[in-house]
């Protein structure tokens, strides 16, 4: 068979990966299980406003086959990045800003679970970040190639796992913490859209033993704000987000 | 030149390949079509980071792998030559190759749904030290 | 490698799937690349209401890494599914329902995507749906082995995609509206969480020539409502959901 | 009895692949051992079915197939006698076998990022007709 997924140890492009990451000081993976929690926007804010904290950042799209964190940047996809040595991720707002969308363009990209796998490969292989003091990745929904694949290659990783109180939400990410204890240290939750009624978020937190990081607000004009910088920056979602940011 | 970045890649796992040994004798790499390796560039690349690790190799074969595509829902095979590819597109798939299925689909139905059985990037396939 | 795709000519519970789905008079997968936007509550209120309406409707949760249909449903997963010369997918509300769930019982099930393949598979070959008029079925985010094997599989599917007025769905689902044009013929789109003020889901119809079903309004109350068929039915979700239900 | 399920799919494969002949000489039919298929209900529905499908076979073979599994993280192999899964997980599994991801983790480092290499579940090895 053709289409199967290569293992580690014969993968050239698994022993440069180390090294691309050597002058990343700490690794945050923006997770969950359930979509449309706010994984993009938290790791797009998050990623802002440790950058107007002075940190050195880069950012990178892992959702191969549904990228979105370049709209809400803003960003066109007119040019590639430059390419020296390898490939530079652009700059956004001070953040260096890698996605698979450069190539594939807002084009459907279609992919079965080993072509992320491969993509993702190719991708941790010729990215050259710079010194970063932080790299926020944002994560797909699902508990699939993407996932595994941030937990196989990402060390030490530090996930943020986002949630909700919807019990759909919750559910999922119970799952996911009772996984991604198994293999690492949980930075903590952020609850997001919290409305200050419900307390399943906190309640999940004690249950599970991992960090309560903050909550943000629901934000009315969050989505009339995408797309623009200084909309995001101007943003109450923003400012709740740069609150958990100092945290880190 | 991302093939550099590649090339740093190479090195690093015949690195690990031959232990310790310093003088690589034969190394061959295929070259799949689909990514568009620029054959040269990649070939100063590996010599040159050999090189600045204290390294050598007698001999470096870079082969060309030709590109077969199939459709996982018709089963039909396909190479490259029968479709048509643009400079710019065969340009972003260099750097990704799964690219690919953002700009090809299947000759015969149309679907998404195929793969790159063969000739898909860069491969490492014979390490051998003195 | 063993860890391939089989191709479907050499695989034999493939050669059962068109004979399983055979009383089966419409397909209704309900799409959307975006997560959060509502596939999980359409999927399960739209079964509801088609069986309130006096049709036999099945639902099938192909959310393999994620599965939620049934807390919404507030299933147990306490038994098994009857077996039958196959498994007989039990009855809740008057819709035959079919999960994973059953089986993986909310652990976490991290899946490569040819597991997934492969489970989607067992699953189609083994489940013994009765007569039905509608078949539904709740589909994951993103644009990787589940929609493709829902393309693949279930012929012909006519697509209800769910969208809302975030610009980051509004993309997502562009994506998924090319891709599906390309193989088969969409049903429509059903607006979730619709305020009204924006009208981004309908000239997204209108640009793409797909019909517009209708919208659902936001529901502040659906998340305490889940887990409760009555809940549910009670919620002005579900009233806007029947609407869109009648014009099946 | 869900066995039955897989036999009317074994039959309409082997239909397929016989063409139209009536008589199969040879039937093999793998069975992975993670699955726990029950071998004689499978085998009595295979017979059944292909009698009501006015078709013969002369000689059917089940064969078991030990499950093998290997971790994608640390490249361990093992089989299930390293583990154990009781009678109610199995039963689980036994209907669809990807589950076992639910309930087993690698015993030499713990990731649930392992791939069964063999004995899934059933495949077809060989169908011969007369
Ligand atoms: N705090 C918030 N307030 C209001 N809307 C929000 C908030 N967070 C997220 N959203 C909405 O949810 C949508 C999905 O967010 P996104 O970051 O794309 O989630 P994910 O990446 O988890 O799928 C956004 O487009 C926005 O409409
Ligand atoms: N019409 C609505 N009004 C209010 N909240 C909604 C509505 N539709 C969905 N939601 C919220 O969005 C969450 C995600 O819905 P879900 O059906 O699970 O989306 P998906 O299956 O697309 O991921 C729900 O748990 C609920 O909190
Ligand atoms: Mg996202
Ligand atoms: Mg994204
Ligand atoms: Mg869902
Ligand atoms: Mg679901
Ligand atoms: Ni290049
Ligand atoms: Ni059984
Ligand atoms: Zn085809
Ligand atoms: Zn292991």
């Amino acid at each position: 068979m053709s289409s199967a997924y290569i293992p580690l140890d014969e993968d050239f492009r698994v022993s440069v990966i180390g090294r691309r990451l050597g002058g990343v000081k700490r690794i945050l993976p923006v997770m969950s299980s359930k979509g449309g929690v706010g994984k993009t926007l938290v790791s797009v804010s998050l990623a802002l406003a440790l950058s107007d904290l002075g940190r050195k950042v880069g950012l990178l799209d892992l959702d191969i086959t549904n990228p979105s964190a370049h709209v809400a940047l803003g960003m066109k996809l007119k040019d590639l990045p430059e390419e020296e040595k390898g490939v530079k991720p652009p700059e956004v707002g001070g953040v260096e800003f890698m996605t698979i969308a450069y190539y594939t363009k807002d084009n459907p990209t279609p992919l079965r679970g080993w072509e992320i796998d491969n993509a993702v490969r190719e991708i941790l292989a010729i990215t050259i970040w710079g010194e970063l003091d932080y790299l926020l990745i944002d994560t797909p929904p699902g508990m699939s190639d993407e996932l595994l694949d941030v937990i196989t290659f990402f060390k030490p990783a530090e996930p943020l796992v986002v949630a909700t109180n919807s019990p759909l939400a919750i559910k999922s990410v119970e799952r996911l913490l009772k996984l991604l204890k198994e293999e690492l240290t949980v930075k903590g939750v952020v609850e997001n859209m919290a409305s200050g009624a419900s307390s399943l978020v906190k309640d999940l937190c004690t249950a599970h033993s991992v960090s309560y990081l903050g909550a943000i607000g629901f934000d009315p004009q969050i989505d009339s704000k995408l797309g623009s910088l200084e909309g995001i920056k101007s943003s109450s979602f923003f400012r709740d987000v740069t609150r958990i940011a100092r945290k880190l | 030149m991302h093939e550099w970045a590649l090339a740093e890649a190479i090195v690093e796992y015949v690195k690990d390949a031959v232990g310790g040994h310093r003088k690589i004798k034969r190394l061959v790499v295929a070259l799949g079509e689909l990514q568009s390796i620029d054959e040269e560039i990649l070939r100063f690349s590996i010599t040159e980071i050999l090189k600045s690790e204290g390294m050598s190799i007698d001999d470096l074969q870079l082969i060309e792998e030709e590109a077969v595509l199939r459709c996982r829902r018709c089963g039909h095979e396909w190479s490259l030559k029968e479709v048509s590819l643009d400079e710019e597109i065969r340009e972003l798939i260099h750097f990704v190759p799964e690219a690919v299925h953002s700009y090809l689909k299947c000759p015969k139905c149309g679907s998404r749904d195929f793969e790159v059985v063969k000739g898909r990037g860069v491969k490492i396939v014979e390490v051998v030290a003195e």
